[in-house]
């Protein structure tokens, strides 16, 4: 009964009876349970700064419009495709480990965190052309007042996901690598797979409120 | 129920079982024991009590007269209540409850720990830095909007105070947010054999409720805050009339995440009170479904009445349907005052401490909703919003509502949390001052309100000076019935009487388990009784003689025992 | 509609990943890689939607049109396409997707009750 | 209170007794909260609209429900700690009753009808509230950090003599509308008995809320909306500080106030505008004495925020812009170092655009107030007087449409400066003369 005191308690056997339950299964379920939840949460955060667009595309309609005039569609349209892509590879990644492929796992995941990146480069890439023409973060006194703002915080609070998410896969990879991911246990790459997911989800969201309505 | 439900499994009753020793040592480092995260939680909220306290003083004092006196400025003035009021709300009874449900909820479902464990901890440790922030918010350009912060005061005219403190805010959301997931799959996924929804706890449920609440609301805070930050510092204009912004879009925003807050602050205080009610009054909770099903009624409508608090500055055609869904919410409220009525008629009431603090909530609660009722009805709204009035509603739910219920859950759960008892006649010392100096504190400002003095003003006309002179020495009684439960709790920490295990009486799983519980808890899976208030069944007696053997009785035990003999526990 | 209590569900899909290449849609099983074709269908989907948007729409002096909404419509496939297949809420637990819908739903509500907030005054 | 006696499930239906004891306990409420009902007219301040006398009527009706609703509660509270506390020695537990569906069912149902109810007399409260009533009077109102200003539209006739308008200073030429009235400005809100007034009010900075609790109206002033209220007063007095900021705006939000005349007919209150009139028709020929009348009339929140000792109205707080004494002996420096304009221009952009020269130690506070052109530097005229010296170190040059062309109204003297709106500014003078002094030692 030496586990009763904290004192005497060897700190391994504390730590076993706080961290994971020893059910692989019902830890799985807990862990991607959390994720969704935590997605609700992102869910409320992104429609916040999205919600913010919408009015003021429901009132200023004219300014969003201009804007879509003097940008090309084209590099945004190749941003998403390369977003919906990594979310491909991710998916297909995933598949490999459920085969116990872990070199499988490795690739496509290293496809996803390229397309990743460059989508990010991209945008960065983008954010110049608009700054080109006179879209700035604040009011600089030209037609497209308003427009900045609103554009650059949903946009930039979803680059800085695709950035954690671009982290994420690679420590995900690394920790394939190193073999600990196999098709009994895989809940770490599934997780990841929900997060970088719903940040496409958000991104093919904001792809059509932001550039094409 | 045919057989008897014993405590622990297979009724291996290797002798009586020994409380761990806990040093403070333990509580001021990196852990993740549920247990200590949750002590860790309700020491800085007292501390941070303290601090809100203060400055509430501060504000009281100030308001002794009509005119600046204490303070130089009507800025530093605004500074005392904005802080205070933040304090209050995200640091002292957001964290308190938080610290009640991570010690309780695991322990209550029979679990070693809760789910994520790290997670738990990491939660806790982002408040302290938060605390340190909306402190060092005072001194560096004040925040003195209020906790409503709305802009532009905030963003065009405050200083970089006000930015200090949103990211303070902001932390404490992700802190809420973290914690409140690692609730919602606990309380789903690791309820114990034999615990089906409806043999769930009432706090269990309170918390699950107000964890679903702050999962879906406190999202709107943290972007908000978002928008607000980048006002300040980055030169945006979300919020600047002047620059194609809208200062209401802030008040829907914050008012989307607030005023579920409030609820976030009420409703693990409703599920605590419900275990007190039941076990002093020695009865089942009355309709536990209703009970139940009516917190998370709450945290659902909850959702849809928040632009009653713009019924001033909302378009008027807008303000109705919320009108609608404020008054439709008194209906659950009422049905849980009910049902806790119920509760304690034709109960075998015992006037300890915790139940007085039970007793007291009901008592001032209902004072709060009645006048919750009378301010969603608009015209009347119009009349005594932002004044006294409203001063005096959010205090009766908050203070006479959550602190109410707080005091009695640190009353009702000390002893198994330190293993020693609390000492009765301070507590009931500390009840009279409280009970008192809050009724006298909160109940005259409804008439201020109503007479005409606004909220927020270091000025006020000379007419109001005598009832701001009941209200300041009325709320001083109430600071110093604080200091009366603190000595309570330092000094009962070492020399209290021994609690046992089970000192009330209680059937929810946390009191089959020594006080305090042992790291992991429980040390063999805990079986549930069949009806966590099943009070006066034949059955539970044979369930709660079953603890009190296997663990021992504490000293001079609040409740009698009718079978046992009162065995002094070892030490 | 699955059990929501029980904890170990998503183990029992180990066998699913070899049901991959197929696909069960209304309680028919169709012999087709459901992950490639959902990312064939997104990218038809994402260039109806770019070809949408070059139509020339005027001035839009009012604030959505009949092409806007039908963009809008699109992408919400999309979205569920994704959340639907990708994030495997086709098998997993209905308290998944019910932590899903309520958000969306609920800031569905919120966003639009701030669009109707007149900008002006009254 | 025996209804709700859960301890006798199995008797069945309602027995003879408990129905007694139900409606006699029933009744007893119901008196209880006629009784406390009564205690309306105590909580309200005076009765002065037509707005007040059905918001206080509403509040009758809540309380009486209200009031019964807590002593059912108190009284249930108090009855079963008496009637169901543990005795000593008692070991026993209570008896094990989970619920009652059918009294489950009522205590549902009562609460619901009555929030139905109170919902359908609020709204149809709110409704009469909102309309539009016909013959509004519509004045214009401003809410600035910390101060009020009210504008109307006067017609000339009101002054009851002909006024030659060829001879009105060119700016009230060009404010002169078609229908021979013409706005005037005052820091006090005039109206009379009966007549409906709609106000509709800016916020020039932050949000205010115009609240009169005689009045029982409030809205809030958003800033870049125009929001409207609306009320009737039903009885002839001065409120002084009848309206208060509710909202809170900052440092001396406790102290926006402004005082309401209400007169007894519409000719009473023709009489108390015609001074403000007047005095905008005829300003002082001397820009310095002008200048001081349009400072001293509050009309400007200036005396909110600034210090400004030479004026003799108490109320200049100013612990929130730079001290004004000894203004003009700065603007000549400041012009010398930091700017390019004269010093009289370097005030004059000081009012008008706010932001443009900040003094060190001041953010970015003050509002645009949207003072007229002629005011302004009338303003700069008087403040170019204010030196350590006592006299203006630089001259003020005061743009022709400014001079006015005759100074007074025909067969009078002209008004001294700002009489009527000064006398109404001293009554709302709630700070004490220390406050101010210390300000002014602050700010100085």
């Amino acid at each position: 009964m030496s586990e009763m005191s904290l004192e005497k308690a060897p700190a391994a056997s504390v730590e076993a009876a706080h961290g994971h339950e020893h059910n692989p299964g019902a830890r799985s379920e807990n862990l991607k349970f959390a994720t969704w939840l935590y997605l609700a949460s992102e869910v409320v955060i992104f429609a916040t700064m999205i919600g913010v667009f919408i009015v003021f595309r429901f009132h200023n309609p004219e300014i969003v419009q201009r804007v879509h005039k003097e940008t090309n569609i084209l590099l945004v349209t190749l941003n998403t495709f390369l977003l919906l892509t990594s979310s491909w590879a991710m998916v297909m990644g995933l598949r490999e480990i459920q085969r116990d492929n872990r070199q499988g796992l490795i690739r496509w995941f290293g496809l996803m965190c390229i397309l990743g990146t460059v989508f990010v480069g991209l945008q960065y890439v983008e954010y110049q052309e608009l700054a080109h023409i006179g879209v700035a973060l604040f009011n600089q006194g030209n037609e497209f007042d308003g427009f900045g703002m609103r554009f650059y915080a949903p946009t930039a609070f979803h680059g800085v996901h695709v950035i954690i998410g671009v982290l994420w896969g690679l420590f995900v990879m690394n920790n394939a690598r190193k073999g600990n991911y196999s098709s009994s246990n895989y809940a770490g790459v599934e997780v990841f797979g929900l997060y970088w997911h719903f940040v496409d989800v958000v991104w093919i969201i904001l792809f059509t409120m932001l550039y094409l309505v | 129920m045919a057989s008897i439900t014993l405590p622990v499994g297979g009724g291996t009753q290797s002798g009586a079982a020994e409380a761990p020793k806990l040093r403070v040592s333990d509580f001021l480092r990196w852990s993740v024991d549920h247990k200590i995260i949750g002590v860790q939680y309700m020491a800085v909220a007292l501390f941070f009590f303290i601090v809100g306290g203060t400055l509430a003083m501060l504000i009281r004092w100030e308001l002794l007269t009509p005119n600046l006196d204490v303070v130089q400025t009507g800025t530093q003035y605004n500074t005392l209540f904005s802080v205070h009021g933040l304090v209050m709300i995200f640091l002292w009874i957001i964290p308190m409850m938080a610290g009640f449900g991570n010690y309780l909820v695991p322990l209550q479902l029979g679990a070693k720990d809760m789910a994520f464990p790290w997670l738990n901890a990491f939660a806790f440790w982002l408040i302290p830095p938060a605390g340190i922030l909306l402190i060092g918010s005072m001194l560096v350009g004040a925040p003195e909007s209020g906790w409503t912060q709305y802009p532009p005061l905030s963003t065009l005219y405050s200083g970089d105070g006000q930015t200090l403190a949103a990211l303070s805010i902001h932390l404490l959301g992700i802190s809420s947010i973290l914690g409140a997931i690692n609730f919602i799959v606990t309380i789903k996924n690791m309820r114990p054999a034999g615990m089906g929804w409806w043999q769930l706890p009432l706090f269990c449920w309170a918390t699950l409720a107000t964890a679903i609440i702050v999962v879906m609301a406190t999202p709107f805070l943290a972007g908000g805050l978002t928008l607000l930050i980048l006002d300040k510092i980055a030169g945006t204009s979300f919020f600047d009339a002047g620059n194609g912004g809208d200062p209401q879009l802030w008040q829907n925003v914050f008012w989307f995440y607030s005023h579920p807050a409030v609820y976030i602050m009420i409703l693990p205080g409703m599920g605590m009170l419900s275990e007190v009610l039941a076990t002093h009054a020695r009865k089942p909770v009355f309709g536990y479904k209703m009970v139940a099903i009516s917190s998370m009624a709450i945290a659902l409508v909850g959702f849809t009445v928040w632009a009653h608090h713009m019924f001033t500055s909302l378009t008027p055609e807008l303000r109705v349907p919320f009108m609608i869904t404020s008054m439709i919410i008194a209906v659950p409220t009422g049905i849980k005052i009910f049902s806790w009525l119920g509760t304690i008629w034709g109960g075998k009431i015992r006037f300890t401490s915790a139940m007085l603090f039970g007793l007291g909530f009901l008592s001032m609660f209902v004072v709060g909703g009645i006048g919750g009722v009378m301010l969603a009805a608009i015209p009347f709204d119009i009349h005594v919003h932002d004044t006294y009035f409203v001063v005096s509603h959010l205090h009766f739910v908050l203070y006479g509502g959550s602190v109410f219920t707080i005091y009695a859950g640190i009353y009702h759960w000390f002893p198994k949390i330190t293993g020693r008892m609390l000492d009765e006649r301070l507590g009931k010392w500390h009840f009279a001052l409280t009970y008192v100096g809050f009724f006298f504190s909160f109940f005259p400002m409804n008439f201020a309100g109503m007479l005409g003095m606004p909220r927020r003003v270091a000025y006020y006309l000379p007419e109001f000076q005598s009832v701001n002179t009941v209200i300041s020495i009325s709320a001083f009684v109430l600071g110093i019935s604080t200091f009366v439960m603190l000595y309570n709790i330092w000094i009962s920490m070492r020399h209290g009487k021994k609690a046992g295990a089970n000192p009330w009486r209680a059937l929810t799983l946390e009191w089959a388990t020594t006080s305090p519980p042992p790291s992991t808890n429980f040390i063999d899976d805990p079986v549930p009784f069949h009806d966590p208030y099943g009070y006066g069944d034949k059955d539970s007696q044979a369930y709660l003689d079953d603890i009190d053997k296997r663990f021992g009785v504490g000293e001079d035990v609040p409740v009698p025992r009718p079978a046992v003999q009162p065995a002094a526990s070892g030490d | 509609m699955s059990d929501i209590n029980h904890t170990t569900e998503g183990h029992s899909k180990e066998a699913a990943h070899d049901h991959h290449d197929q696909f069960t849609f209304l309680g028919r099983t169709f012999p087709f890689p459901v992950y490639t074709g959902v990312f064939i269908l997104l990218a038809i989907l994402t260039i109806i939607e770019v070809s949408l948007s070059q139509v020339p729409r005027g001035d839009l002096g009012h604030a959505m049109d009949f092409i806007g909404i039908i963009m809008l419509v699109l992408a919400v496939i999309k979205a569920s396409l994704v959340v639907w297949f990708y994030m495997h809420l086709n098998k997993d637990s209905r308290i998944f997707l019910a932590s899903l819908i309520i958000p969306t739903l609920l800031v569905i509500v919120a966003v639009l009750f701030l669009s109707i907030v007149p900008a002006g005054g009254y | 209170m025996a209804s709700t006696t859960p301890s006798k499930p199995s008797s069945g239906g309602l027995q003879t007794t408990t129905i007694i004891a139900v409606v006699v306990v029933g009744i007893l409420l119901i008196v209880g909260g006629i009784i406390l009902g009564q205690a309306t007219p105590l909580l309200f301040p005076q009765q002065a609209s037509a707005e007040a006398a059905q918001v206080d009527n509403l509040f009758h009706i809540m309380l009486v429900i209200g009031g019964a609703i807590f002593l059912l509660v108190q009284g249930l509270l108090v009855f079963s700690m008496w009637r169901f506390r543990a005795r000593k020695g008692e070991t026993g537990d209570g008896e094990p009753i989970h619920g009652n569906t059918t009294l489950e069912i009522v205590w549902t149902a009562i609460p619901a009808v009555i929030v139905f109810v109170l919902t359908i007399l609020s709204w149809q409260v709110f409704n009469s509230l909102q309309a539009p009533k016909p013959g509004e009077a519509s004045v214009v109102v401003a809410g600035a950090r910390f101060n009020w200003a009210f504008t109307y539209n006067v017609p000339l006739s009101i002054l009851g003599y002909e006024v030659d308008e060829t001879l009105l200073p060119p700016d009230v030429k060009d404010d002169l509308a078609d229908d021979g009235t013409v706005s005037i400005t005052s820091a006090t809100l005039y109206s009379y008995v009966n007549q409906p007034v709609a106000l509709a009010m800016d916020a020039r900075d932050v949000i205010h809320a115009f609240w009169v609790p005689a009045f029982r109206v409030k809205q809030d002033l958003i800033p870049g909306r125009t929001t409207t209220v609306r009320f009737t007063p039903t009885v002839a007095d001065t409120y002084p500080s009848g309206i208060q900021c509710a909202e809170l705006c900052g440092a001396n939000h406790g102290i926006m106030r402004a005082d309401i005349v209400v007169a007894e007919n519409e000719a009473e209150y023709n009489k108390l505008l015609t001074p403000i009139l007047e005095s905008r028709l005829f300003p002082p020929a001397d820009p310095v004495v002008r200048g001081r009348a349009i400072l001293e009339s509050n009309v400007y929140p200036c005396y909110t925020c600034h210090v400004l000792s030479d004026l003799s109205s108490a109320n200049w707080v100013g612990n929130v812009g730079p001290a004004l004494d000894g203004v003009a002996d700065r603007a000549a420096t400041s012009r010398a170092n930091a700017t390019s304009q004269t010093a009289a221009e370097y005030l004059y952009t000081s009012i008008h655009e706010p932001g443009a020269y900040l003094v060190p130690g001041y953010g970015n506070l003050m509002p645009q107030l949207g003072v007229p052109e002629c005011d302004v530097w009338a303003m700069v005229a008087y403040l170019a007087t204010q030196s350590t010296s006592g006299s203006a170190p630089f001259e003020v040059v005061q743009p022709d449409v400014c001079i006015p062309q005759v100074s007074g109204p025909p067969g009078s003297e002209p008004p001294p400066a700002g009489e009527a709106t000064a006398e109404a500014a001293a009554e709302t003078e709630v700070v004490p003369a220390e406050a101010t002094a210390e300000a002014t030692a602050e700010g100085s």
